[in-house]
């Protein structure tokens, strides 16, 4: 089986970095992203590595790294599939005190939960790190920080914090 | 008979009891006992906040035997009385080490281990991280990332000094001398 | 590699992890090292506390840049007229008017010991030592100020017996005398 | 196990609601839990339904280090990691290489393997005492804690510290090897292959633990490929993988050592595995002081920009001090990812640099994280009394997998 030519039937954006040895597939339409999701499965590769974004100035991008623990020929190869959303504008507020605070919306993709369950945690922490909402995600909740930080996305290049003033009841 | 009721304190047990405490509170001897019993029963509750926990695992374990100095890692809050920030405490974190250290009964003291839970260590300007000083009175710092075993018992050993120089405030009533 | 599961017969069993439990109960191998009564001799490249040489410095802040959680800073040292923050050391003082130049001052409580400052000294100026147990009891202790710093750490138990430890065939770790 | 048969495979849509079922948090102030809290919902003593709720150690890693200079990040995914330090410095320097385009000198790939293996050991032994742990057995904590001390021993003669060594780094390892360091190690091999008979007969074959741990929390091959977990555990269920075979770094291409597998993928194997890891390791740490070649520890790239005061004391103490572009490290734009098989299972780099002076973007994945789902699915229709058999086995370490 060759890895490449596979490949590059299902998805004709193929991007490969031969020293490095990364493959990486392009996808620009998010309808398309489960249909070419299953057939990267039907060749073999099993499990989500890492579920992750990438921040622009205008966009994200979300990349699933994954790769084979079935397939003796796919087992040294980690391919990625990367699908980029714009962001909506920043909605700025000005409350009473004269506070700007800025609301920074969430980006909705599909969720790839249905095709591989491996990446259901890791698209939880995606979610609460930078804002992506997984659509079809069957448990959509904040993993690691608490509560009161919803909506702040603090992997986001914009990201700004400050200590929380009262801390302990 | 009206001799005697001035004598005892009928239904005034509180005030009794208060100044039993302070006569025992004011005898050297008692407090050279307790002192002395406590410094060797620093039982400090198995509460792993963060990395740290593997050297004081390693510190309890055949090679450094913090046993030795009384150390015994305790289940439950409530039959210990030395709390051990091992670490980083994050704020998701730090709120339980605070209910924590509130069940423990008084006496109890606070061991900051690690250079995250003195001054920040390498987490130091985390947006979710806060150090142990900021949110328990701390009686000793262990310097270190982690610290050696070695370093840990330092600390016990420095709190079982204070123990000895603090006796008098160990009964939770204050001399007035 | 499955044949190495092969469930024990209860009886054997029992009796085996008895047998050794005794065995070690008659002849144990005790690794402990009695803390404050001796402590240990550090190989030399143990990475513990470490002060700075104040004639080697050249005040260059490579350390600062290079140290991961910030606990460098550098302090301006001043030597001649008017400023009085160092007194000058043997061999300076036919310097005329002040000389500024910085130095370097650790936080322990930000530090990890890490020593990517001792290694990026251009000129090799840190001194490093083998202390490594110290505590200490209120917060400004371990932030010193340079002077403070120049001083080497002082261990705490400077009686105790030094041993180094060595492995052993018996026990794991054995310990004996430091040289 | 439980009378009803509980659906595994679509977990979260249990509906838990409107059931009578006790709700149990375990944690975060418990001895067994360590620093999570595990919300378990019971039926009777039957496990329904596990929701680990993780986070209580998210110390920022990845927030950190793309706000720093690249060479500070390899103290930072240390601290993540501590039993498995050396890989996590390893894998971010591997990445970190592939951007930069250095290639380590082959003395310094085979250090780097030596100082991974003895690593590997220490963390199977901390994983065994804490699994002693969580059976109630503190024989068994006493004994692998006290057997790590030799090992934690030599990587502080190697690299001078005793966990946290940040020994490894762009372009080779800070130190060579010190004298006296072969026939040390040798001793202490010996004494460890020694040990482990006497484990087999107190720990691993003991009637209390199989009856214990046999059949409980068991991971189907196919499960465990569908669910990604990771390392140790992943093999017991049967699959054979391992980064060492597959995506070879270091020196392991060089290198001759089997990769252990077991059927059942239960608790008892998953804690065979690792014992048989150690003794793989035993036999790879052999090989390596062995096979080791003569020649420089640094690459040439870095050599070359060492300062006179520098290069002297690499020639005398054979340590490599750091240039200043260490400091002001700029890796070429361009992204690369980077595996490696950690005591606890893979860790998986990816990181994207736009040829400033910080990542652009840092993303690591540690094994602990991609074991979760072992607390949701493998559980399941479990007694309570089981959990910590299961929690214990998985080797679990909290700190990794808030990263």
């Amino acid at each position: 089986m060759n890895i490449k030519d596979e490949l590059s039937k299902i998805s004709t954006n193929l991007v490969i970095d031969e020293k490095r040895a990364n493959y990486k597939i392009i996808i620009d339409e998010p309808s398309k992203l489960i249909d070419v999701a299953n057939s990267i499965k039907n060749l073999g590769f099993d499990h989500v590595v890492s579920v992750t974004g990438v921040d622009y100035p205008d966009k994200i991008e979300v990349i699933w790294h994954v790769s084979s623990y079935s397939s003796e020929e796919l087992k040294g190869i980690d391919l990625a599939i990367s699908m980029t959303v714009k962001k909506p504008e920043p909605l700025k507020q000005t409350d009473a005190q004269g506070n700007i605070n800025v609301n920074r919306p969430p980006v909705t993709v599909p969720s790839l939960v249905s095709v591989w369950p491996s990446g259901i945690f890791s698209e939880r922490e995606a979610f609460e790190m930078f804002g992506i909402i997984f659509d079809g995600h069957p448990d959509l909740r904040y993993l690691m920080l608490p509560e009161d930080f919803y909506g702040t996305w603090p992997l986001r290049k914009d990201f700004t914090y400050q200590k929380p003033k009262v801390f302990i009841e | 008979m009206a001799d005697a009721e001035g004598l005892i304190y009928l239904g005034n047990l509180d005030d009794v009891a208060k100044k039993a405490l302070e006569f025992l509170n004011k005898s050297e001897f008692i407090k050279k006992t307790l002192s002395w019993g406590i410094d060797f029963s620093l039982w400090p509750v198995h509460l792993m906040t963060s990395c740290c926990g593997a050297e004081f695992a390693a510190a309890a374990s055949p090679r450094f035997d913090l046993e030795r100095l009384g150390f015994l890692p305790f289940g439950g809050p409530r039959q210990t009385n030395l709390l051990v920030v091992e670490g980083t405490t994050t704020i998701k974190m730090a709120r339980v080490v605070k209910r924590v250290y509130e069940q423990m009964p008084n006496p109890k003291w606070v061991i900051a281990m690690g250079a995250c839970a003195m001054d920040g260590g390498i987490f130091f300007n985390s947006y979710n991280t806060i150090v142990a000083r900021e949110y328990l009175p701390v009686d000793a710092y262990v310097p270190g990332c982690p610290p050696r075993p070695e370093a840990l018992a330092r600390a016990v050993l420095l709190i079982q000094e204070k123990i000895k120089r603090e006796k008098d405030a160990l009964l939770g009533v204050k001399n007035e001398h | 590699m499955s044949e190495v599961r092969k469930p024990r017969d209860p009886l054997t069993g029992h009796v085996k992890a008895l047998a050794k439990g005794f065995k070690y109960l008659v002849e144990p191998n005790r690794m402990t090292l009695d803390y404050p009564a001796e402590t240990m001799k550090l190989p030399p490249n143990y990475r513990g506390f470490f002060t700075v040489d104040d004639k080697k410095c050249i005040g260059c802040s490579m350390c600062e840049m290079v140290c991961p959680p910030e606990a460098i800073t550098m302090v301006p040292r001043i030597i001649g007229e008017g400023g009085k923050t160092i007194p000058a050391p043997e061999g300076e003082k036919e310097v005329k008017g002040p000389k500024r130049t910085k130095r370097p001052v650790v936080n322990w409580g930000k530090c990890i010991f890490c020593y990517f400052c001792v290694d990026v000294c251009p000129v090799d100026a840190f001194i490093p030592t083998q202390v490594h147990d110290l505590a200490f009891e209120k917060d400004s202790e371990y932030r010193p100020s340079y002077e403070d710093y120049l001083k080497p750490p002082e261990e705490p138990y400077k009686n105790s017996k030094k041993v180094i430890s060595k492995a052993d065939l018996k026990r794991g770790v054995s310990y004996e005398p430091a040289p | 196990m439980s009378e009803k048969v509980y659906n595994i495979d679509d977990l979260q849509n249990i509906n838990v609601e409107g059931e009578k079922y006790i709700i149990l948090q375990i944690g975060p102030s418990h001895p067994g839990s360590g620093h999570m809290r595990l919300k378990v919902w019971l039926d009777g003593d039957i496990i329904v339904k596990v929701d680990p709720d993780i986070g209580f150690v998210h110390r920022t890693s990845e927030w950190l280090s793309e706000r720093r200079e690249w060479i500070k990040a390899v103290p930072i995914v240390e601290r993540i990691m501590l039993p498995d330090t050396v890989h996590a410095n390893l894998a971010y320097v591997l990445t970190v290489e592939k951007l930069l385009g250095i290639e380590p000198p082959p003395r310094a790939q085979y250090l780097r393997s030596l100082v991974a293996e003895i690593n590997r050991i220490t963390s199977h032994l901390y994983g065994i005492g804490i699994f002693g742990i969580f059976l109630g057995s503190s024989t068994v904590y006493m004994w692998a804690f006290g057997d790590r001390e030799p090992f934690i021993d030599l990587m502080e003669m190697l690299t001078g510290a005793r966990i946290t060594t940040s020994y490894i780094i762009p372009g080779g390892v800070r130190w060579d090897l010190p004298n006296g360091f072969k026939e040390r190690a040798e001793t202490v091999l010996q004494y460890m292959e020694r040990r482990l008979k006497d484990y087999e007969d107190i720990w691993v074959k003991n009637p209390v633990v199989q009856a214990r741990t046999i059949n409980v929390g068991t991971l189907k091959k196919e499960d465990a490929i569908r669910l990604g977990v990771v390392g140790p555990n992943l093999r017991a269920s049967g699959v054979y993988y391992d980064t060492r075979k597959h995506h070879p770094y270091a020196a392991y291409s060089n290198l001759d050592f089997e990769v252990p597998t077991m059927k059942n993928g239960d608790s008892y194997d998953r804690l065979l595995i690792r014992v048989e890891e150690i003794k793989q390791s035993i036999k790879l740490i052999r090989q390596i002081l062995k096979d080791i070649p003569e020649g420089k520890i640094i690459a040439d790239q870095i050599y070359n920009q060492l300062n006179p005061v520098m290069k002297k004391n690499y020639e005398e103490k054979k340590r490599v001090m750091f240039p200043a572009f260490m400091i002001h490290m700029r890796p070429p734009a361009g992204e690369a990812s980077a595996k490696v098989e950690a005591g606890r299972g893979e860790i998986f780099f990816y990181i994207k640099s736009t040829g400033d002076k910080y990542p652009y973007r840092f993303r690591w994945v540690t094994p602990s994280f991609r074991n979760l789902p072992y607390f949701t699915h493998v559980t399941v229709g479990h007694r309570l009394a089981d959990l910590p058999t299961i929690y214990g086995s998985i080797d679990y370490f909290p700190p990794e997998a808030d990263r």
